[in-house]
């Protein structure tokens, strides 16, 4: 029983789903709203969510979910219509940022109050994984489709565990237990309040002072002598971020295999485990992060060997390699890798510029190519390593991650392994992936990293899945 | 007013005052010869140690030795109070000598332009600037000074505004000086006082705004030592380190010190309060 | 009341100075690099959905074009979209407005608490111990980074001896006035000082001057020199130099805001920056723009009230 | 003596500066006698004020001290009692008037607050009470409307109400003794005599006890019944007014007598023919042998200031200067007079073309200011020099005399850059000035010194015409002498015309030999000054010249009806 307050670094920026793409919102969207099919707590596994159950044709392009008896919190019943409807707005709608990842959804069709069937354009063996985004929960239709444009992203109505009472813009939202909730005799918070305090200090102090239950993302410099106080509960859970120094394989000498390998040699990732996360990292070696589905974890492990590094870049005839290395201004880490790196890199005579500047503008600096190096994260947004398979070697738009990294066998197997629906062929299929992409140096892995949340000693079963969910509705204060 | 005992004490604080800035000068000049380490060397053995014989103030979490950036911050800190407040002075004072001189519609104009500048949100147009050129000192420099000259102008604004009517700027006039002359020779060097008084407290303004820039992320480019960058990174590290912000910390307030005391100083000798 | 006159003409000018300040935002905001819809989206966008959110949002429009459009939802009372909150920028203001006000408000009121009784203790004893040390302990209030005392007292007043919040806004007023001391203190700390000196400064010269003479000649205690003259004559500089002060506060809460997570407009204010959510940074900025040229003419008006001499 | 109310022994005062201590006050002894009037005169800095900020223990500055003496007073001796027992002599016993009422009344009070402030504290009045008090005491010293007038602010009255208002503060607790310092000073003849008047009614009426600073003896020989005549420190001479007056014993009593503007023109050239010799400058001879154009030409000059205030930015304007028609030939000497305001100086400035005309024109030399804007300035600036009122402020404060002057030289260009230097010492030797001095800042100098180099800085333009605005005004009498003196040789050897402006009728009727009379802004009347002082056809001059103090004490003092001061 009782109202679990929680310290977060920024506000939710709205309540429609198919309108943000951030963290921030998603944390929040899983409290309120339902997903057809969700990933358990491990992360590794979808489980029924507002789908009971789902049948998927022979051909691949028919999804056929049969929903369970729920409610949304006003009482209504959730029907298929509102899963269809939700899903072909996600697809259509002009204010949808998923509309991309949506296109591959030919039609929804309520077939009778409890039956959706989806129809795919074509086979895609990611798109079950994409129907646990908080993006594409199930929205009642009625509300959504009868309101002003921005009352239902106000005040929202949804078949979660828990329903919003309000929201105090920039300070805090306040979340009361949804008794209509499908589950909801499992629920044992009678309440949840999400608070903003960006000032990581303030935060810590915050919880240190028992002002709130849990803190979320603690800084990795905060987490011993958190753990020093016996009042809290510093919690560790797996995450799927990866950071990686991204490479322009288009500038100049890190065009060559040789110079990127031997960056790789020069940067002791160790040393940036050790300062930067106080070892609470573990050093990368794969761009499918531990723990997730597929990851291989005996890729190939570059030591750090600034010597060898030197000479590989004599011999490419890239010695006084000189880096521009663009940081994302304002991350504590960020700039303490950017730090590190530069030292590092120093000793293989490699001379590294450090350009600051603000996160918005790296973004723009990283796709038009203006930079040599940047170190950049990612976390996975669903359980399939397709997504970000896609992103980093699959060749889309976005030129693998603004790396500008060539390789058509890649290319070809990214999309073959889309399809491949045999788990075990797909599996040999990402590792080979994993070790083509290593032996290319795609970018540099840097490290994996765990959510760090911290809650006071009263708080129970207060956890994460690598995807960011927060399982609230298990979470117990005593 | 010129009671017998305030010279004497004016004296005082200005020495102080300047004992206390020509210290941090010295510093910074000699920040080669007298700092122990380079002061980016990172040691990685010896991250997070609390002061001792080795480290009289610690190191930060690179294992950098504080003292020695403490040093060279000064270069940094120094160079940001000097030119931080250098081009908004001279900027602020040539334009408000000439529109409170000319007056008429390029004062009224000027004057418009200073009044959106005062309403505009300093952080935006700090922040803005920084973000359009990019983070580092020239571009805070840059958004100082388009800010900063401001205030210079409506001090000197108001001064000559005073000033021209005074008899010896109208005896100027009568003998046939050129505008040029009133202005330059005989109005702008008896205005001036109350700027360079303001200088003084500006400097400390200068200073803490670099601060609160690097609290939003925007300061000088890593690994540069500059204060207001260490006290903002050394809050990570507050409870486990404090030496590393409160050194830093200490720098600024002794700078500003010295600041203000020559401030008061300059005032009271010249007669002028804020 | 001919010297209030100025009341009914002042607001006149407050039109171009608005209009510049919205001009300029307009153009500074878009001349910063970086992409909204970008910041939206995230890496993983598509190029396609990134036109897709511009043209949504009108910036693909050449900019002159979008600064009459915005012109004209002004006249009708809207100030544009956020790009990140997706509302109007005029409601979203409207719920962040009231932590931003009170906290101006109870800093300066705290600083004048602090800096009139200070000011006073020190130019009555002026070239005393006591003058020295005030001097000296309010040059220390300029000296450190407001977000390095904010923790401090945080730390302070608020963890090792929990009289206090350590951060957030309340409900009831008690609880709002509460949640602000912290911050306000921290702010009055620094303000204070400004204040202090320029009062003391005054003070010192009133005290010494002609008319404090004039009433000690017809026998008034000290006390009644020193309130009833010496005091109402210098509190008339010091509105102007708070005034400005109060006009850099204004446009300046935002590092206080998020150290101690007010939910204010400061905080939105650099948040909307960092994502460039132009709509947002426009009309926060000329909220502000508002506030000060608003606070300007106060002062204007308590100027004349405070001294019978000044036309305006 | 022995029923004497005040009476002071052997005060001595001392300044502890930064150059060693100096004596500030030498054993000054004196009595004040009920009812009786007492004249301080005495040099600017002979200690005049600082006696009587003694008496009430107001000491300008802790660097001074009293180190000897006392000052009986009913029994008590004021020099040694405390701090609140002091507070209870001050005001309630002894009330103080000051020299400068704009300065010494709280800007920010109402008038009618600051009489009432007194009654509240010494007498425990309460609000109602004091007020009904002090609108009777308003009405008492001459406001004519006290109930409105309570409520005013200093800066609303002119300068001879904030002077009334000032004696109504110093009479609120209805005190024994009333020292006035300088009280008339800063004001206009006509209004100096009203408040002479007014002081010695209440002396009348209310049986007090004045100690009357001033420097003029004029004053001292209308109203007082005895004076004591004080130098550097010290009380040199102290008498009943008559027999001071008529036999003074010391020697700067004497010259004081004789520099009175009251006493007949040629007295008063003796003590100039001291300093000076050709005396025929004056001459009336010369004046009828002029050439007949006007070096200065003004037709119905009008110089209107914009007045602040109006409702909706309509603007108000207030004329400082109406129809003013003037010529001025070369070599004369004009001399304008007028009370405070009447735009004096505003006349002079448009002359040369420093303040904006209005309407009507000027011309310098032929050349029209509103037709040849450029040539007219070109030749003002070249040809004519403006002397002016202020001594310290019309110097630059930063630069030296030396540098002022080199400048004016550099300029004008009349003088090769070579022989500036030498330049510079021929012209401070013409006005009296050491060399030596060249090096100094006016802050540095005294005002007679400071009025000298503006002299200099003038002559360096080599003039065809001087204005010289008041330029007397604020010297003592010795100096005053020399710098007329200087005058009269410039206008004899250098053929020099002269604008002099001055209050100082005496000094006018002295040195010019044309007078025009100025009132509000107007030229009320204009001629010859011998028969513009002997025969004044207007009212107005006539009551200008009645109203300066005669040192005969038995020449009434005639104070005008207000309604022509104002
Ligand atoms: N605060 C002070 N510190 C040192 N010396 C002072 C101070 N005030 C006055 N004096 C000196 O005391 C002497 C007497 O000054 P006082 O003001 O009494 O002159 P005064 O006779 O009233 O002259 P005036 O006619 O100009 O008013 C002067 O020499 C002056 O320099
Ligand atoms: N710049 C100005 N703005 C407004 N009013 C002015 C200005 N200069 C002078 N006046 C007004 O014009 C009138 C005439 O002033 P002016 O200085 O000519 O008098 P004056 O005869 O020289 O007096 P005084 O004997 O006191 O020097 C006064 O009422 C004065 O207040
Ligand atoms: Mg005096
Ligand atoms: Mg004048
Ligand atoms: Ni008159």
């Amino acid at each position: 029983a009782g109202v679990l307050s929680i310290a977060r670094n920024e506000d939710s920026t709205t309540f429609d789903p198919i309108k943000s793409a951030q963290n921030v919102d998603n944390w929040v969207f899983s409290n309120v709203f339902d997903v057809l099919v969700r990933v358990d707590a491990s992360g590794t596994q979808l489980v029924p969510g507002l789908a009971e159950s789902w049948t998927i044709s022979e051909d691949g392009l028919t999804y056929t979910f049969k929903l369970r008896d729920a409610k949304f919190s006003d009482g209504a019943p959730v029907t298929a219509e509102d899963a269809a409807y939700s899903l072909i707005r996600i697809r259509d709608d002009k204010g949808s940022l998923w509309s991309d990842s949506f296109k591959i959804i030919d039609t929804a069709i309520a077939t009778d109050p409890k039956t959706l069937v989806v129809k795919l354009k074509g086979k895609s063996v990611p798109f079950l994984s994409m129907m646990a985004l908080p993006n594409a929960s199930v929205l009642p239709k009625k509300l959504v489709e009868g309101a002003a444009a921005d009352t239902f992203a106000e005040k929202p109505v949804g078949s979660g565990a828990f329903s919003v009472v309000e929201w105090r813009r920039g300070d805090r939202i306040i979340l009361k237990k949804n008794p209509n909730y499908w589950d909801a005799g499992k629920v044992s918070l009678d309440g949840v309040e999400w608070l903003v305090i960006p000032d990581d200090n303030t935060r810590m102090l915050k919880i240190q002072a028992g002002e709130v239950d849990a803190a979320i993302t603690v800084p990795f410099s905060r987490v011993a002598e958190l753990k020093t106080n016996p009042a809290l509960k510093v919690i560790s859970d797996p995450s799927t971020r990866e950071d990686h120094m991204l490479i322009n394989h288009e500038h100049g000498a890190l065009a060559k295999k040789e110079v990127r390998e031997a960056l790789d040699l020069a940067i002791d990732k160790k040393a940036i485990v050790e300062a930067a996360t106080f070892n609470l990292g573990e050093v990368a070696y794969s761009y499918v992060p531990k723990g997730s589905l597929y990851h291989y974890a005996d890729n190939l492990q570059r030591p750090y060997d600034p010597e060898k590094a030197k000479k590989l870049l004599a011999d490419a005839g890239a010695s006084g390699l000189t880096l521009n290395y663009v940081v994302n201004a304002g991350k504590e880490t960020d700039e303490q890798i950017a730090v590190l790196v530069q030292q590092q890199l120093a000793k293989a005579g490699v001379n590294v510029n450090l350009q600051k500047v603000d996160p918005s503008q790296s973004w723009d600096m990283l796709v038009n190519g203006d930079y040599d190096i940047s170190v950049m994260y990612w976390t996975n947004d669903i359980l399939d390593p397709d997504q970000k398979t896609t992103f980093v070697l699959g060749h889309d738009t976005n030129m693998n991650y603004m790396t500008r990294y060539k390789n058509d066998e890649v290319k070809a197997l990214v999309e073959a392994a889309r399809l491949e629906t045999d788990p075990v062929k797909r599996e040999a299929m990402y590792v080979t992936l994993q070790k083509t992409a290593k032996g290319d140096v795609n970018w540099i892995d840097l490290y994996y990293s765990p959510y760090i949340n911290v809650t006071r000693g009263n708080i129970e079963k207060f956890h994460q899945n690598p995807l960011g969910r927060f399982f609230l509705e298990e979470t117990v204060k005593n | 007013m010129s009671a017998a005992v305030s010279p004497k004490r004016m004296n005082r604080t200005l020495v102080a005052g300047l004992v206390l800035l020509g210290g941090f000068v010295l510093a910074a000049l000699a920040a080669p010869l007298i700092a122990p380490y380079d002061p980016i060397f990172q040691d990685a053995a010896a991250r997070l140690q609390p002061p001792s014989w080795a480290h009289p103030f610690g190191t930060d979490n690179f294992g950098r030795d504080i003292l020695s950036r403490l040093i060279f911050g000064a270069r940094v800190d120094l160079q940001m109070a000097l030119i931080g407040v250098f081009f908004p002075l001279v900027i602020g004072t040539v334009i408000g000598a000439i529109a409170g001189y000319l007056g008429g519609i390029v004062d009224a104009v000027l004057m418009r332009l200073i009044d959106i500048i005062l309403a505009f949100p300093f952080l935006v147009l700090m922040l803005s600037i920084i973000a359009i050129l990019g983070p580092g000192l020239s571009s805070f420099y840059i958004a100082m000074a388009l800010v900063g000259w401001v205030s210079y102008a409506r001090l000197i604004r108001a001064q000559i505004l005073v000033l021209k009517n005074a008899d010896y700027a109208v005896a100027a006039v009568s003998l046939g000086f050129s505008r040029t002359r009133v202005l330059f020779r005989h109005l702008l060097p008896n205005s001036v006082a109350g700027s360079l008084v303001f200088c003084m407290s500006d400097a400390v303004l200068v200073l803490l705004s670099g601060a609160a820039i690097s609290y939003l992320g925007l300061g000088v480019q890593p690994p540069t030592a500059e204060w207001g960058i260490m006290v903002a990174e050394g809050q990570a590290f507050l409870s486990q380190a404090w030496w590393i912000t409160l050194f830093p910390g200490l720098a600024i307030v002794l700078l500003a010190f010295g600041f203000s005391m020559i401030g008061d100083a300059l005032g009271e000798a010249m007669g002028v309060h804020e | 009341m001919r010297r209030y006159s100025f009341i009914l003409t002042r607001p006149l000018q407050f039109v171009p100075v608005v209009f510049g300040v919205s001009l300029v935002t307009f153009v500074l905001v878009r001349m910063i690099p970086g992409d909204p819809a970008r910041v939206l989206l995230g890496a993983r966008a598509t190029p396609t959905a990134i036109a897709n959110i511009r043209a949504q949002y009108g910036l693909d429009e050449p900019i002159w074009l979008q600064y009459l459009y915005f012109l004209r939802n002004l006249a009708h009372g809207e100030m544009g979209m956020s790009i990140v909150y997706k509302i109007d920028v005029l409601r979203l203001i409207g719920t962040r407005i009231e932590p931003t006000f009170a906290l101006v408000l109870c800093s300066v009121l705290l600083s004048i608490l602090i800096a009139v009784p200070l000011a006073a203790l020190a130019a009555r004893n002026q070239g005393r111990p006591i003058d020295h040390a005030i001097r000296f302990v309010s040059t220390f209030g300029i000296g450190f980074p407001p977000f390095w005392l904010g923790l401090m007292l945080m730390m302070l007043l608020a963890v090792k001896f929990p009289l206090l919040p350590v951060s957030g806004y309340g409900d009831t007023l008690g609880e709002k006035l509460a949640h602000l001391a912290l911050p306000s203190l921290t702010i009055a700390l620094s303000l204070s000082t400004v204040l202090l000196r320029s009062l003391r400064a005054a003070m010192v010269d009133w005290l010494k001057s002609d008319v404090a003479t004039a009433a000690r000649a017809r026998g008034m205690p000290e006390s009644i020199v020193f309130w009833r003259h010496v005091l109402p004559n210098s509190i008339v500089p010091t509105i102007n130099l708070l005034a400005v002060n109060i006009g850099w506060l204004i446009g300046g809460t935002v590092v206080i805001e998020s150290i101690f997570a007010l939910p204010g407009m400061g905080q939105l204010l650099v948040r909307a920056i960092f994502s460039r959510d132009y709509m947002v940074v426009q009309g926060v900025a000329m909220v502000f723009a508002c506030a000060t040229v608003l606070v300007n003419f106060l002062a204007d008006i308590a100027t004349v009230a405070a001294d019978p001499r000044v036309k305006l | 003596m022995s029923a004497a109310l005040l009476s002071v022994r052997d005060l001595s005062v001392a300044v502890n500066g930064a150059e060693g201590p100096r004596t500030l006050l030498d054993h000054v002894s004196l009595d004040l006698s009920p009812g009786e009037i007492l004249g301080l005169v005495g040099e600017s800095g002979s200690g005049k004020s600082l006696l009587c900020r003694t008496l009430l223990q107001l000491l300008p500055s802790r660097a001074l001290s009293v180190t000897g003496g006392t000052a009986m007073m009913g029994g008590r001796d004021l020099l040694a009692l405390d701090e609140a027992q002091m507070q209870q002599v001050r005001g309630a016993e002894i009330g103080m008037i000051f020299q400068n009422p704009s300065s010494h009344l709280d800007p920010v009070m109402r008038v009618g607050e600051q009489i009432a402030e007194g009654l509240r504290f010494h007498r425990r009045l309460d609000r109602a009470a004091a007020k009904a008090e002090a609108i009777a005491l308003m009405g008492q010293v001459g406001f004519t409307d006290p109930p409105r007038q309570f409520g005013a602010y200093p800066h609303e009255f002119s300068g001879g109400m904030r002077q009334r208002a000032m004696i109504a503060v110093a009479l609120a607790c209805d005190p024994k003794i009333l020292i006035a310092d300088e009280p008339t000073t800063a004001l206009d003849v006509t209004i100096q005599a009203q408040i002479l008047r007014l002081l010695m009614e209440l002396r009348e009426s209310r049986g007090l006890s004045i100690i009357l600073i001033t420097h003029d003896l004029g004053v001292v020989a209308q109203t007082c019944d005895r004076v004591a005549v004080m130098r550097q420190g010290q009380v040199v001479e102290v008498g009943e007014k008559r027999a001071l007056l008529a036999h003074p014993r010391h020697s700067y009593t004497r010259a004081l007598i004789a520099s009175h503007p009251s006493m007949p023109v040629d007295d008063e050239a003796d003590e100039v023919d001291d300093v000076t010799d050709p005396a025929d400058a004056a001459d009336p001879a010369r004046v009828v042998v002029l050439p007949s154009r006007p070096l200065v030409e003004i037709d119905d000059l009008d110089v209107r200031f914009p007045v602040a205030g109006g409702l909706f930015g309509r603007r108000r304007s207030f004329s400082a200067v109406a129809g003013v028609s003037l010529q001025i030939r070369p070599g004369e000497t004009v001399g304008i007079v007028g009370e405070s305001g009447s735009g004096k100086s505003t006349l002079a400035r448009a002359m040369l073309g420093l303040t904006p005309v209005s309407d009507g024109h000027v011309a310098f030399d032929g050349l029209s200011l509103r037709g040849q804007p450029g040539a007219a300035l070109a030749r003002i600036r070249q040809q004519a020099a403006m002397v002016f009122q202020d001594p310290f402020n019309s110097l630059n404060p930063r630069l030296t005399i030396g540098q002022t002057l080199a400048e004016v030289l550099r300029v004008q260009g009349k003088v090769a850059p070579a022989a500036i230097p030498a330049r510079v010492e021929e012209l401070l030797r013409l006005v009296e000035l050491d060399p030596a001095l060249a090096g100094r800042r006016p802050r540095q100098l005294s005002g007679g010194q400071c009025q000298r180099a503006g002299i200099a800085r003038a002559l360096a333009v080599d003039p065809r015409l001087i204005v010289a605005d008041e330029c007397v005004a604020a010297l003592d009498v010795t100096i005053q002498a020399q710098i007329v003196a200087l005058f009269q040789r410039l206008v004899a050897t250098m053929d020099l015309t002269l604008v002099f402006i001055a209050h100082d009728l005496a000094i006018v009727r002295h040195l010019c030999t044309r007078v025009v009379v100025m009132h509000h802004g107007r030229i009320v009347e204009e001629g010859l000054c011998a028969e513009v002082f002997e025969r004044p056809r207007e009212a107005y001059t006539a009551a200008l010249i009645a109203a300066i103090p005669d040192i005969d004490p038995d020449r009434r003092l005639i104070a005008p009806p207000p309604a022509l001061a104002v």
